[in-house]
């Protein structure tokens, strides 16, 4: 079913913004966050109105709604990307956080000197550093599969480097750069069958398309609110039970204990072992809405539209003189990083911004992956639901316009 | 009085019946719900046809937890332990004849899940208990 | 200057809730967390509706409007509790990821097998957890300043734990059982002579009362936005701009970084260098608009009343029977821990909330503090800015109402 | 013609006067914006009497930061080591003529970030340059 733009963009507050007297935002930067529906302002609004309490520790009435309305999202989340129980969702700030705990936790306790990492060329800095910090300390050595002139993973480089052996494969599950959606399914299979263990950075897929952690079997899989129509300063890891059962906690504090002497506690049960202090409860009750419109939608739904709308792009660009796409043309989710002749980057967006439409320019926190293709930055648009065709043609005209300036 | 504090509860309360610890026992399990920390320990005598003869608590809690934990024992003495484990959830919501919400769910269940954690033997059939 | 509470009220749209049909609520937890006056809401309403995206990379106008937005704030907060730089206010989730910070990165750097931190009786688990994980981990000892009977600290006990030369020494500054406001500018200074840094929990003082970390001379200073008016999910490290530098970053990701190659990288400056990911932005604008509130009403005031009514309180606590208050009278802030007869706690907050009172039954998470006192759990009562001598009338009503039904 | 991209930045990026690299040199120092990854470094040569005879710039980076970059070395040629002391941020804004909110501003100063770190010895005096 095709997605009504016209209705949906209608939903979105900031969409109907003008940017200067007369020119109407176009939003082309939900690779960096999305724009939220009025629903998920509202949830969050209604929550702070109305059922305000600190959460878990409470008899009275407040406490309990607060409590229910946290808790009911974890099994919407669960649901949402069919984990077997609410018990595999732990609540973070981002899918930075998500991966940090798991290098912090399961990487610290099950790793030791000389154990390998595999990453990949194309990973953003939070599913880089994390382990670099990680492997500094403990003396792992982490290796690399290759990105090919097409933007894609080198499969044959990831066999090879299984074949040493890795304790913990981590990659990304759609560039935010390429917008190659990898063969995650494929590739977390092959590292199981080499004993490796998987973490898969879900942050731009997720709100993209449908994803099931238990089909593709993966072990810990990351994402963030804010890219799923949700608030900022929320995020998810997903574990398998077993794991998440095994590893000590992350941060100590408040109802992430079950008793605590002065010398020493016992945490919690799962998932509450992971979640020091007081989280983030409304922000929990706006991805609880944000998943109830995605889902309302359809997510196949929006996988669609948002692949017809990404070809319709990829065609317009490609007649543009001197705008170089970055990755191919199959299997890409809707971000398009583009070179455009002699000009930088930041000159792009900021002539675009004249014109309303906000796109990205920079290394879009993936440094080692411009190193690669020798551009120090990059433009991006990218496309979420709200986008339309005509959103497209702006962004044409839009780099026509700066094509001329500087002609 | 307060229509959700029946008189029931509050007398179970302040004269529990079945409160005290059992010398001799020939079972005893002990837990705590952790959000609050009371702590319930249930001694039983179990003949050798399974027949519960006799039971005591013992420990603290709240009045939902105590009246519940002297009503669940008044009702299984002199059942056999497969009685025991058919009773559910609700049959301690109508012992107590009140509507709760989660949190002091939780107390009123505390000596359905000790005695159950107890009899199925630790951790031997968690299902059971997941949603108690 | 006295506060007009009613005035005040109105401008907190949960304050008009009703619990049950015609019971009006009456919100005495504001320890566990603060409600948020319409100000607060409608501040990151108005950001989701129209200046929504992410921070720092971006050249678009709605990337530097939110930019601009989110590092006002760190101004404000500097200038609230007067640090000399914006660099020293780190982000972070909440004042537990604040100690767990200091703990993970100053702590795993500078502290060595034997090495003795001192903390207090009195702590949260939030300022117990974090450093009971460390000492696991790198042999540290852990010292206790001990509570007198009165709910003060044993400041011989502390004189004679600094004779030890421990190398931290991290304590509340208002315990949130006892209400006890401790005496944190001369323990500091105590500190500081015997070559101890400080870390300070003001988790229930920055909301209370004015806090100058200049004045106290805090190395560390941790606080949450959620009891401050302010949104969940966002808190405050302050730290010495010196001692944030030396100090390792704590997660690794996107922002936290200068430069990124695929085996290293280099650390971004302060405040920058702690903060991986994208941030919770929509919350750092409602605590802006929080501390806009507060200092709008003057912090001297609000703490004046604030004393005034929990002294009012404690007097008409103290004339009902079998009711034991925690903790001594003087010095102390709006927080009234107390023992009801044979009542349990939990009783006691459900049969005051049957009558829309909403106070806290439980550990306080401060389990060791209860042990102590030999009690598992007792009630708590705590004030706010919002709440009036009348809110007192009806608790000290629903107490006795309590005791009646169990009498 | 878009009036906040000046004819004069687009042609001073398009055909910088003062871009390469001085041989020889007395004095060279280089930078990067850690946001955009833009990298300058500027060559001067610099007589005994502190006066600069010569100057130019290599990197890379976006027409704003070219073009200031470009037009600062223009500026700065037959001035002595004080009076570049003495340029501030709005000289570079004037020499722009345009207005520019604060990400883009990091790249209008970068070059000038750059010179003033140079002729101070490195973080020798951070307190000018803690605004640029
Ligand atoms: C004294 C004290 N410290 C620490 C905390 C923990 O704060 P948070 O849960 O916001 O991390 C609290 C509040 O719960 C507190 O009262
Ligand atoms: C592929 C990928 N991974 C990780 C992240 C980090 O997400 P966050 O900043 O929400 O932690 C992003 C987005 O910035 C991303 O695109």
């Amino acid at each position: 079913m095709g997605l009504d733009v016209k209705k949906i963009k209608s939903d979105f507050p900031i969409l109907a913004r003008e940017i200067r007297n007369g020119i109407p935002l176009v939003y082309l930067d939900s690779a960096a966050t999305s724009q939220k529906p009025q629903v998920v302002i509202d949830a969050m609004t209604k929550y702070y109105q109305f059922s305000n309490a600190n959460i878990h520790r409470g008899v009275h009435t407040l406490a309990e709604e607060a409590t229910g309305m946290y808790e009911d999202v974890r099994k919407k989340v669960a649901n949402f990307i069919n984990a077997k129980s609410e018990k595999e969702i732990i609540y973070t700030r981002n899918t930075t956080e998500s991966i940090n705990l798991v290098a912090q936790t399961w990487g610290k306790t099950n790793l030791e000197e000389g154990d390998i990492i595999v990453l990949t060329e194309m990973e953003h800095h939070s599913n880089l550093v994390p382990w670099q910090m990680l492997a500094a300390e403990k003396h792992l050595n982490l290796e690399f599969v290759t990105v090919t002139d097409d933007g894609l993973l080198n499969l044959q480089v990831y066999k090879e480097l299984l074949e040493k052996s890795p304790k913990l494969v981590s990659f990304t599950h759609m560039s935010n750069v390429l917008g190659t959606i990898n063969p995650v399914k494929e590739m977390i299979n092959l590292a199981h069958q080499a004993g490796a263990l998987t973490m898969i950075d879900g942050a731009q897929s997720v709100p993209h398309f449908p994803v099931d952690v238990r089909d593709l079997d993966a072990d810990f899989y990351a994402f963030s609110a804010h890219k799923m129509l949700g608030p900022t300063g929320f995020g998810i890891l997903y574990g398998k039970e077993k794991l998440l059962d095994a590893m000590p906690p992350f941060m100590g504090g408040g109802d992430m204990i079950k008793k605590v002497l002065l010398r020493s506690f016992k945490p919690n049960d799962l998932p509450h072992k992971f979640e020091a202090g007081t989280p983030a409860i409304a922000e929990a009750v706006g991805l609880g809405a944000a998943i109830d419109y995605l889902q309302a939608l359809g997510m196949d739904n929006i996988a669609l539209h948002e692949h017809e709308l990404t070809n319709y792009a990829f065609q317009k660009l490609s007649e543009i003189e001197n705008l170089i796409i970055f990755g191919k043309n199959n299997n890409r989710g809707g971000v398009i990083a583009f070179e455009l002749g002699i000009i930088h980057p930041h000159d792009v967006a900021q002539i675009l911004d004249r014109h309303g439409i906000a796109i990205r320019a920079g290394h879009h926190c993936a440094m080692p992956l411009h190193e690669k293709f020798g551009i120090p930055a990059t433009s991006r648009a990218s496309f979420y639901l709200y986008n339309s065709y005509e959103d497209v043609d702006r962004l044409v005209e839009g780099i026509n316009i700066a094509s001329d300036l500087f002609g | 009085m307060d229509d959700f504090y029946r008189e029931l509860i509050i007398d179970r309360y302040k004269n529990p019946i079945y409160k005290g610890e059992l010398d001799p026992h020939n079972f005893s399990y002990e837990d705590e719900n952790p959000l609050c920390g009371d702590h319930i320990r249930i001694d039983l005598n179990i003949d050798k046809n399974n027949l519960i003869t006799n039971a005591a608590f013992s420990g603290h809690g709240c009045a939902i937890s105590q009246a519940s934990a002297d009503l669940l024992l008044e009702t299984i003495i002199g059942k056999n332990i497969d009685e025991v484990k058919a009773i559910s959830k609700d049959t301690i919501l109508e012992l107590l004849g009140i509507e709760l919400g989660p949190v002091r769910l939780k107390c009123a269940l505390l000596s359905l899940k000790v005695l159950k954690a107890g009899i199925y033997g630790i951790g031997e059939i968690e299902e059971d208990l997941a949603d108690l």
